[in-house]
């Protein structure tokens, strides 16, 4: 596979791993946010931890758009699908999230379980496929339940606006498309960050996918601004490794900048058609509830007053309202890189990928689930020989 | 969430707004609405059924030339690599509890015992 | 002369017709169904005895295998096979994975009202074929109705009887530390094979089902260790869950760990770059032609030279090693060199396809 | 000390929860699924060995019996029984009805997804008491599930193995002119007792399914007739179609006629009713613990007198005689003094009762 | 089609519309709007779960006795009853192909062969 | 079983048969036609043509709905499950009624089939059922087929002034009820039986369940107008015999006269709220077409204009097209008497209760599956001893 195989070759992770071992100062500690769900797959699944010198720790940050989905958003299209008869289609990730406990007769609900009372809930591969549901039900209400980032964002775009030109009369969206920057600059002025300093981050690896839509420059900010280096790289092992061992030099140099390593894939503007189609349908939501980092001002969309009947919040009257997360779960903490997984004490016990308590359990790019699915190991202690 | 692959443009259908994209040798009919600029032997990067943006060649190139010169230390120096080679090819019937030990919890290697 | 008729049935549609419950009530629609589909397909002597079950003659010595299979596969048809033939060969390899020789199989067929016939001929003409392929018969069987939406299509649930000769255990629980792990040949075929047929995905690749009878494979690897077939410690086919999950199982029921080289296991690029494009994991994706062998070291290199010289284990491979670990962590070392756990299959990777 | 917690996972939720994909995907949920619900209620060591399949102990001599059956009953729960129940005793008899004693069981489970968790317990642990009861161990087993819409709930289907002695031989084959036709007891119960749970037709009455497990009156049977075993030409238990599709079988199979009179065929006054309310014939109707026995005409007295000394035949009868028919018609004495065909059923007389 | 059965109305509804009816034990609510004149004891003829009319004892227990008053020969005459009882104790062995014979195509009694 | 039990006695059956035989004259013979279904059933369930003399011939009536209906009604109701997305209701017996050939791809569709194809079809015990159904789908169409004669003709009227009281906005019936005394003439204007006299009929047993509900006033113009003896029978086997037996007596006598063996339910007036009930919801047709009858003039009924919202054929705007029976099928002569089931080359062979050709066939009450179910072994000839 072209573009992929070369960029997961051993032995160029052995080069930069011996690079990175050789130019990673001993004396001190480095601490690095992968913001993307992507990244912290990518570092789990390819085993990157094992070839990065001790004393580099990658922080897990808030870039998994199925962590971050509040449980009160599951809940809305929950109802759309149980209590209104519509026909709900999601993206596959989003199905297992938990729900709020208590709805499904003791055991939280999620949508797949809604699915298994008998709720319409199918999983689509592609926005358009919710679409075609709408085209071939006619009878039926059919609602898009929207998630993700700036990647994410363009398709659901498209069918909106390709529903309004067919003016489909039975399909909506439920929007919770959320912002990155917004996130990352939310992190940046967290108390721990920035205050108290608990958590010491030395820079980012900026986003790989969102960059293509999104562009270089949007980050440029950060880096003026709270002097933090950040490299936007791919989600091929070989791409975080070599953010890594570009942010260890922007640190060792006292360098603050924002730098590509995904050069191939982002430009500084990003894909102007992208925005635009986004522009025409969307607009900033004036505050919008993350999991884990609570309300954020401007770190969503919504979908603009032209295509309203084409909102489901608007087309059912919906209402959100926000549920706590359980009390012992940290996804939070996580989420803001306050905690590892470890260090909740459900991780692993009542909290596991089959039963999962918090959002970070589900998508195999939560931090707890990667940890869980990929990283146990390291848990073990080493016994001296 | 954000999967995203880069795939390699077959054929343009007519109006421009889906192509067929090869990966590995698997097709798939995308939408590439979204690339305009998308022509037949161009890599798109595919995401959710839809091209979201596309592989510059040359920049591709330069990463892979850079990651090339990296060459300082030999390969095959992970801390663990020994015992697990070891296992590999035989050479050790078994690794004791607990071993092989990750590297980032401790200061070297271990011994392998015999169990 | 007797005014009644030739005791005349007019024969079964099988162009257009469809399942009916009069199919399934056991009258004469059910009679007709067994007698002009069932009966030709699977022809043989135990099944004409056309009892409520079969009377076989005893195998000699060794234990008796049996294995059962459910298949609810979807879609029913698939590049490289059906759910006929793969109700076979899932049951025959579940009896084989047990070191036997599969000899007979019962077949239960739950079938949904309006299925077309000619569908169902298909399957089981198939389902016959893969049997007299892997000579065994199918001695007995029982066939239900529900009425449309209550099932899908057809359901086929497979047990198999066989015999293992004395001396043969290949129990999950065996594995030891130090013991060899062995694969047959490439993962994930099948689970792709299935998927490129789902609407919903309709993506196009050559790969087809690697679905097929192992117990020749099977009954070559125990030959190659005469006098000591005790050698080969565990045998799984990895099916649903494909590899990871099989290990983790044998790991489970051994409490033992493993450990995996990303690079020596057999994947065929097509199912790479499928997995990639879906976002699965091709160690998790089912096979239906592969088994997975766990052998003593001292065994390893006959028993693949084995493998390696029957067609279906052309592409065997050593994958990897058993440990001691009291976590039974399931480990790979990745191809970039790192490591990481390989998990249990969680939550559902690929709805029905076995 | 370890970072790492016990290898803890959160128990079924055997209360409130529901069955999901994740159960059939046969990773950790299935497996949890079947250490924590199917393996205590049906436990015995050769399902403990929690392989593909079961290994077991080859029966000294005699034949081989193998019979299987899906089991699609609705309602899942009746008067009398259940699926769980149903499913054991179905495959049991068919294993008895070729003479044999059953060994052992395999189960293969076809769930809908968003089937109760707690109807699941008690189909599961309603199977294992009634396996238990008849001394037959269920030995191995396979779930799948498949999605809401796709199933009904829960289908089972079951595949017995049992060994039946030298001499023994009851296919529906044997049966010769001259030869008597006897039933264990009084016929239709079973079928009235799930119809009164169909919710359009809602009708009371007190009657319970019949399902039990026959083996144990077959070994009564056979041990009347002393040396002379294969006085006992045919048995058969006359489940779907009922009494009068099941000796219209054997005549067919036999190449005979038959003559029944109707004033000595049993049926419960209830069973009547019930019937003539719903315009039935109870001849039609399901048994799942009742057995149809033709034997030579010396024989009668001694099997019949075995039949009634078993609780489960204290009420057999003696009900007609196998006549030469080349058309094979199954004729009946009617109580009025007429005389009548006793056909096939024809079409569906009652859709899923077993 | 024309499917009825006489059935003991065992109570009825309030409002008089529906009513539980007995037939030999088996219980089944009915619509009673028809037979707006029955009453708990009275027995009905139901139809498709509907009461179309009522029994009449005495009428019921007229044509009864008419029925009996009609013994003028003996009964136990049908004339193939002799072979079939014959069977039914075990006196014969068996009936030859075609018999035993119809009376409606008979114009006597045939002979029972042994097989 | 009070007031069935006693009406299926063997001893008196031999009593009955025996006072049949010695008056039953030996020189001459005695045909007599069962107008009703339940009358050929009741005859070959419990053998009674075994016990009348071989002088007394029972020629079997049109008097089963599912065996007159014609095909077409069958395909319009096909239709609209298929079609027109409908749920459509009617009862068991008129499942396995084979519609137009070809529109099942080469076989004829039934209900049955047109159901396997994913039509919503269900069978109900009682138009109440399908009343039910309407009421718990809002949001489908529901239709009622609905056959039957008289007898069942109340229960069809109560669910249509019920679904008027509720103003039920998605139920409707497809009427197809019939009525019998026009049958009856039909088959007396017949040429076989009025001019031919090929079909020597000797008299008739009259419905039972039929003249609970109309009473046996209706029957007595033919007594008068066409010299035909009429005897109203219960459809218990004693019953039959004794009406048998009345008929006997009447032609032997030289009378023709209406007589009532089923004086416990029958009265000469019938039931007059059911009656009532009936003329408040249906109106005569003009014209309707039986299946072996052709068009009978006034032999069936329509909902009146007050209920027509209910009436389906209006409210789906149903055309009505008459479809030939199989070329071979006898059903038509069969219907009318002309016929025995032995005399159609295609019974037995091509036509079984399995694939059955036509409708006589189908329900146990027609004349054809009475005899193959139950009377095959009548045709088996004697062997000389
Ligand atoms: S382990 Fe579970 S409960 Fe704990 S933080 Fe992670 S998701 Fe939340
Ligand atoms: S046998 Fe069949 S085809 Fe012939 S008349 Fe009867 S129903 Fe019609
Ligand atoms: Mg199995
Ligand atoms: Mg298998
Ligand atoms: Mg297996
Ligand atoms: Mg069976
Ligand atoms: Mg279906
Ligand atoms: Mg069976
Ligand atoms: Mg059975
Ligand atoms: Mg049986
Ligand atoms: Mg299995
Ligand atoms: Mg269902």
């Amino acid at each position: 596979m072209k573009y992929i195989d070369e960029f997961r070759d051993g032995a160029i992770a052995q080069k930069i791993a011996a690079r990175l071992a050789a130019e990673a100062d001993p004396a001190r500690a480095y601490a690095f946010m992968e913001f993307c769900g992507g990244h912290t797959h990518a570092i789990s699944r390819y085993g990157v931890t094992e070839l990065l010198p001790p004393n580099v720790r990658m922080v897990h940050g808030p870039g998994c758009p199925v962590c971050v989905l509040p449980i009160g958003r599951i809940d809305l299209a929950i109802h759309l699908a149980l209590e209104r008869g519509a026909i709900v289609c999601t993206y596959g990730d989003t199905l297992r999230v938990p729900a709020s406990p208590g709805a499904g007769g003791g055991e939280a609900l999620s949508l797949m379980r809604a699915k298994a009372r008998g709720g319409d809930i199918r999983m689509v591969y592609s926005a358009a496929d919710a679409l075609q549901a709408a085209r071939t039900n006619p009878g039926r209400e059919v609602v898009f339940l929207a998630i993700g980032f700036e990647t994410t964002t363009p398709p659901t775009a498209l069918v909106i606006r390709q529903a309004a030109a067919e003016d489909l009369k039975n399909f909506s969206v439920l929007c919770c498309h959320v912002l990155t920057p917004a996130a990352i600059t939310h992190i940046l002025h967290s108390p721990e960050v920035r205050d108290w300093r608990t958590v010491p981050l030395d820079g980012f690896i900026g986003p790989a996918h969102v960059s293509i839509v999104i562009g270089s420059a949007p980050y440029e900010g950060f880096a003026r601004d709270y002097r933090k280096p950040v490299v936007i790289a791919g989600f091929e092992p070989l791409d975080v490794m070599q953010a890594v061992l570009m942010l260890v030099r922007q640190v060792n140099e006292g360098r603050a900048e924002v730098e590509n390593e995904f050069t191939r894939a982002v430009t500084r503007q990003g894909n102007a058609a992208a925005q635009a189609v986004v522009a025409e349908v969307f607009e900033p939501r004036e505050s919008f509830e993350w999991r884990g980092l609570g309300e954020v001002p401007n770190s969503a969309l919504q979908i603009r007053p032209e295509f309203e009947r084409f909102d489901a919040e608007k087309r059912f009257g919906l209402t959100y309202r926000p549920v706590p997360d359980h009390k012992q779960c940290a996804c939070g903490e996580i989420l803001r890189g306050v905690k590892r997984p470890t260090d909740c004490k459900l991780f692993g016990t009542v909290c596991t990928p089959e039963s999962p308590m918090g959002s970070c359990m589900v998508s195999s790019e939560g931090a707890c689930a990667a940890h869980y699915a990929y990283g146990r190991f390291r848990d073990i202690p080493v016994v001296a020989a | 969430m954000c999967l995203a692959l880069p795939a390699r443009v077959v054929s343009l259908a007519e109006g421009g707004m889906d192509a067929v994209v090869d990966l590995g040798g698997v097709r798939k009919s995308v939408c590439v609405a979204l690339v305009p600029e998308a022509r037949a032997g161009d890599y798109v990067i595919v995401h959710v059924g839809h091209a979201i943006g596309m592989i510059d060649p040359e920049e591709a190139a330069r990463t892979l030339a850079l990651f090339g010169e990296l060459a300082a230390l030999e390969a095959g120096d992970s801390v663990w690599a020994e015992p697990f080679d070891k296992l590999r090819t035989g050479s050790v019937e078994a690794l004791p509890p607990g071993q092989p030990a990750s590297p980032s919890t401790s200061s070297g290697r271990t011994e392998v015992m015999a169990p | 002369m007797s005014t009644i008729k030739k005791d005349y049935v007019r024969p079964l549609n099988v162009k257009t017709g469809r399942v009916d419950m009069n199919h399934g009530a056991g009258g004469r629609a059910a009679t007709q169904l067994i007698e002009e589909l069932f009966l030709p397909a699977f022809d043989n002597p135990f099944l004409r005895q056309g009892h409520d079950g079969a009377a076989l003659p005893l195998p000699a010595a060794g234990r008796l295998v049996v294995a059962t299979d459910a298949h609810v596969i979807s879609p029913l048809f698939f590049p490289g096979g059906d759910i006929g033939c793969l109700s076979v060969h899932g049951t025959v390899n579940d009896v084989a994975m047990n070191g036997a020789t599969p000899l007979y199989l019962s077949a239960s067929f739950i079938l949904e009202e309006g299925f077309p016939l000619a569908d169902l001929k298909r399957i089981v003409d198939s389902m016959g074929a893969a049997a007299r392929e892997a000579g065994v018969s199918i001695v007995t069987g029982d066939t239900k109705v529900v009425e449309k939406g209550k099932g899908d299509g057809v359901f086929i649930s497979t047990t198999g009887v066989g015999v293992a000769a004395p001396g043969v255990d290949t129990s999950g629980a065996n594995a030891r530390p130090g013991d060899v792990i062995l694969v047959s040949g490439t993962l994930g075929e099948h689970g792709v094979a299935v998927l490129s047929q789902r609407e919903s995905l309709a993506f196009e690749t050559a790969i087809v089902s690697d679905t097929a009878a192992l117990h020749a494979l099977v009954a070559d690897m125990l030959a190659a260790l005469p006098g000591r077939e005790g050698d080969l410690h565990v045998l799984r086919d990895p099916t649903r869950g494909g590899l990871a999950t099989t290990l983790n199982e044998i790991a489970r029921q051994s409490g033992v760990g493993m450990l995996l080289w990303e690079a020596d296991i057999p994947v065929l690029p097509q199912v790479d770059a499928a997995c990639e494009l879906l976002g699965l994991d091709p160690l998790y994706v089912a096979n239906e032609g592969k088994l997975v062998a766990i052998c003593a070291p001292e065994a390893a290199d006959a028993v693949l030279a084995a493998m390696r010289a029957h067609p279906l284990g052309a592409h065997a491979a050593r994958i990897g090693a058993v440990t001691e670990d009291p976590h039974r962590f399931v480990q790979m070392a990745t191809k970039l060199g790192g490591r990481r756990v390989v998990d249990w299959l969680s939550g559902e990777q690929l709805p029905r396809i076995c």
